[in-house]
């Protein structure tokens, strides 16, 4: 059981660090503002789903794990909608051309 | 070497790389969003040091509100620093590195000089934990073993809403804080900062209920509030209230008053100023901390919407 | 798992200064926005496993308010303080 | 807070007596909020309580109760169709960041909307920001504006679809 667990949460941060990784290329390869932008906000939002998934199994209950996961909506609605508002200066400000 | 001082190297890495290119870039506005992740950043820190507590109030502060304050500074500073092209001269930048090295080579030699290891109160503290009901030791220590401290920081607060507002014109005083914001009403700002702010408020609340037995309190609490606050003025949604408004004042001076009052209650018919009888200890600090929670809320948001500048009819 | 844990922490928190290195570095005021945002992910990210690690539960609260006042501090940039509202307009290409 | 109260309270007796129905759920969903924050104390009641009546007096005020039924099998559908497609959306950014060639044909995509404005025409911008390949970055003309990194992909069908989906899950009316 514990294995079981242990397996889930192995895999779930590994995935979670490898977005954190490929947002973090995407930053530092994509030519513009508005391509960075979307490397951050898809990328990074997925790497801190998989890591809030992979620690579901250590947290003490279903409250604790609840908790880690409307951290996790909280930062998606954030993300969702300030990464709207920047595009829109990003586009006005002509830079994503 | 541990894998725990490698990230421990590699933390104090990040935030010390961002310190230094948050002095070394010449652009304000650049300079306040590295001071403002700087800030989120140190969060990190203390959450590694245990102190967590801290790490809320350096959240709170640092990250959020101190950072808006200094943008605005930057934003109202950015206008005249485009007609001034000379910076400062070279002997002020001089003396400014020598001032802020020397603070810093004190403070290194302090905590060196520190015997091992370092002379504490804690212990006491958490032996005593029981004479208020309450088992978070930084709320005891705030609020019953140093409450005298905590409830002139309050006098402090209350202090420096009055000079912020001291500043405006005779013709504004009395009026509204602030510029009046104007945002599309339909647009994204708008709607973020009518979704976002009701689960604020549970979450400030929440911050300053589990403060008596965990880290939380008043302060962040209150500091997670007034940004909710905040971030509807920003919206557009509602306007500041005028400073002249009765209802205002009074949560301006409830906290530190009802401080104060149960303090003078000590004197009267218990043993010392702010002694409380052991059977009252939790209500009335949490009383205190309740009061406290709008006055910290209400006078952070209005510290950062500035002085008055219009009058109170729209 | 601990020390599998603590090393994850390690590789996300260098993703973290890598990425402010590139988002910091410009060339635009839009790219700069993006900070608090990468550190809304990345630092939650962290103190979540932090927490975990050093089996200090209230580590997730920080994780909340950090949510919260992220996103205080991305619209702050956005807006550009406070002061500035009036002549910035949020949004002048969109409504009329 | 004070000066505008008159017309603030009136809109409030409007909107709580309009639909007490609304505040319920909303007191219910707030209470969850509480719940999994602080968990289930009796002595957290006083506290609890402040919270939820304090939140959902806010959310009344700064959001109206919307009057068009929703349909819960298509809000699980819906919840479950975004789940996916920002994993797919994660991956789709993941592939191209680490692809040698870096496949990109960044553009803007033009995509006329059937929903009005405000909070609806929000709700589906945000959920679709959520979409692989495509961030919206305002409206220009009534028609909203999509940045894509790729502008060969089927983007305006793919967002009909979406917007399909967002109708029969909230906006049935």
């Amino acid at each position: 059981m514990n294995v079981a667990r242990d397996i889930i949460t192995v895999a779930g941060v590994s995935a979670g660090v490898f977005f954190f990784f490929a947002g973090t290329v995407g930053l530092l390869r994509f030519p513009d503002t508005l391509t960075r932008l979307h490397a951050l906000s898809k990328a990074d939002n997925l790497g801190l789903g998989f890591v809030v998934l992979g620690l579901l199994p250590q947290t003490g209950g279903l409250r604790d794990g609840l908790k880690l996961i409307s951290i996790w909506m909280f930062v998606l609605l954030a993300g969702a909608t300030v990464s709207q508002l920047i595009a829109r200066t990003a586009r006005q400000s002509g830079s994503g051309k | 070497m541990n894998i725990a001082t490698v990230f421990e190297i590699a933390l104090a890495a990040v935030v010390l790389g961002l310190a230094i290119w948050t002095i070394a870039v010449p652009d304000t506005y650049s300079a306040t969003v590295g001071f403002i992740a700087y800030g989120l950043l140190v969060a990190l820190i203390w959450v590694r040091l245990d102190a967590v507590d801290v790490a809320l109030t350096e959240a709170a502060i640092g990250g959020g509100l101190g950072g808006v304050l200094l943008l605005g500074a930057a934003a109202r500073l950015r206008d005249t620093e485009a007609m001034t092209t000379e910076g400062p001269s070279l002997i002020v930048r001089l003396s400014a590195a020598i001032l802020s090295a020397s603070i810093a080579a004190a403070l290194a030699v302090t905590i060196l000089l520190l015997p091992d290891p370092a002379p504490t109160l804690a212990p006491a503290v958490v032996a005593n934990a029981g004479a208020t009901g309450m088992t978070n030791p930084v709320t005891n220590v705030l609020m019953a073993f140093r409450g005298m401290d905590t409830m002139l920081e309050k006098v402090v607060l209350l202090l420096a809403i009055v000079g912020v507002w001291s500043l405006a014109s005779d013709q504004a005083w009395g009026g509204r804080p602030g510029p009046r914001h104007q945002a599309d009403p339909n647009g994204v700002l708008a709607f973020l900062a009518r979704l976002l702010p009701p689960a604020g408020i549970v979450v400030g609340i929440y911050i300053l209920w589990t403060g008596a037995d965990h880290p939380g309190g008043a302060f962040q609490g209150g500091a997670v509030l007034a940004s909710m606050w905040l971030l509807v003025i920003m919206a557009g949604l509602v306007d500041t209230p005028p400073v002249r408004s009765r209802w205002l004042r009074l949560i301006l001076v409830a906290g530190p008053g009802l401080f104060l009052a149960v303090g003078l209650g000590g004197l009267c018919f218990g043993s010392a100023f702010l002694a409380y009888p052991v059977a009252f200890a939790k209500p009335l600090i949490l009383s205190i901390e309740v009061a406290m929670l709008l006055t910290i809320a209400t006078t952070l948001g209005l510290l950062l919407a500035g002085a008055p500048e219009r009058s109170a009819e729209r | 798992m601990t020390e599998f844990l603590t090393a994850a922490v390690g590789l996300i928190l260098a993703m973290l200064g890598l990425g402010l290195v590139s988002i910091l570095r410009g060339p635009t005021d839009a790219d700069r926005m993006m900070a608090a945002q990468l550190i809304g992910t990345a630092g939650i990210a962290v103190l979540l496993l932090l927490g975990t690690v050093t089996g200090v539960p209230a580590a997730v609260d920080v994780a909340l308010i950090l949510a919260l006042l992220a996103t205080f501090a991305s619209i702050a940039f956005v807006k550009k303080g406070l002061s500035r509202l009036e002549t910035d307009g949020a949004d002048p290409g969109e409504d009329r | 807070m004070t000066g505008s109260s008159g017309d603030r309270y009136g809109r409030a007796v409007v909107a709580v007596g309009g639909s007490w129905r609304t505040a319920t759920l909303r007191a219910a969903f707030f209470l969850c909020l509480w719940l999994v924050l602080a968990g289930a104390n009796p002595a957290d009641i006083p506290a609890a309580a402040a919270a939820i009546a304090a939140a959902t007096w806010t959310s009344l005020h700064l959001l109206e109760p919307s009057r068009s039924r929703r349909s819960i099998p298509a809000i699980v559908r819906l919840a479950l169709l975004f789940l996916y497609q920002s994993v797919v959306a994660g991956v789709d950014v993941a592939r191209r960041a680490l692809d040698p060639r870096l496949p990109l044909r960044p553009g803007f995509v033009f995509y006329p909307t059937g929903l009005s404005r405000g909070v609806r025409r929000n709700v589906f911008t945000t959920l679709t920001s959520l979409l692989p390949g495509t961030v919206p970055t305002g409206e220009e003309n009534g028609q909203l504006v999509y940045h894509c990194l790729d502008v060969e992909q089927p983007v305006v069908a793919e967002l009909a679809a979406e917007e399909a989906a967002l109708v029969r899950a909230l906006y049935n009316d």
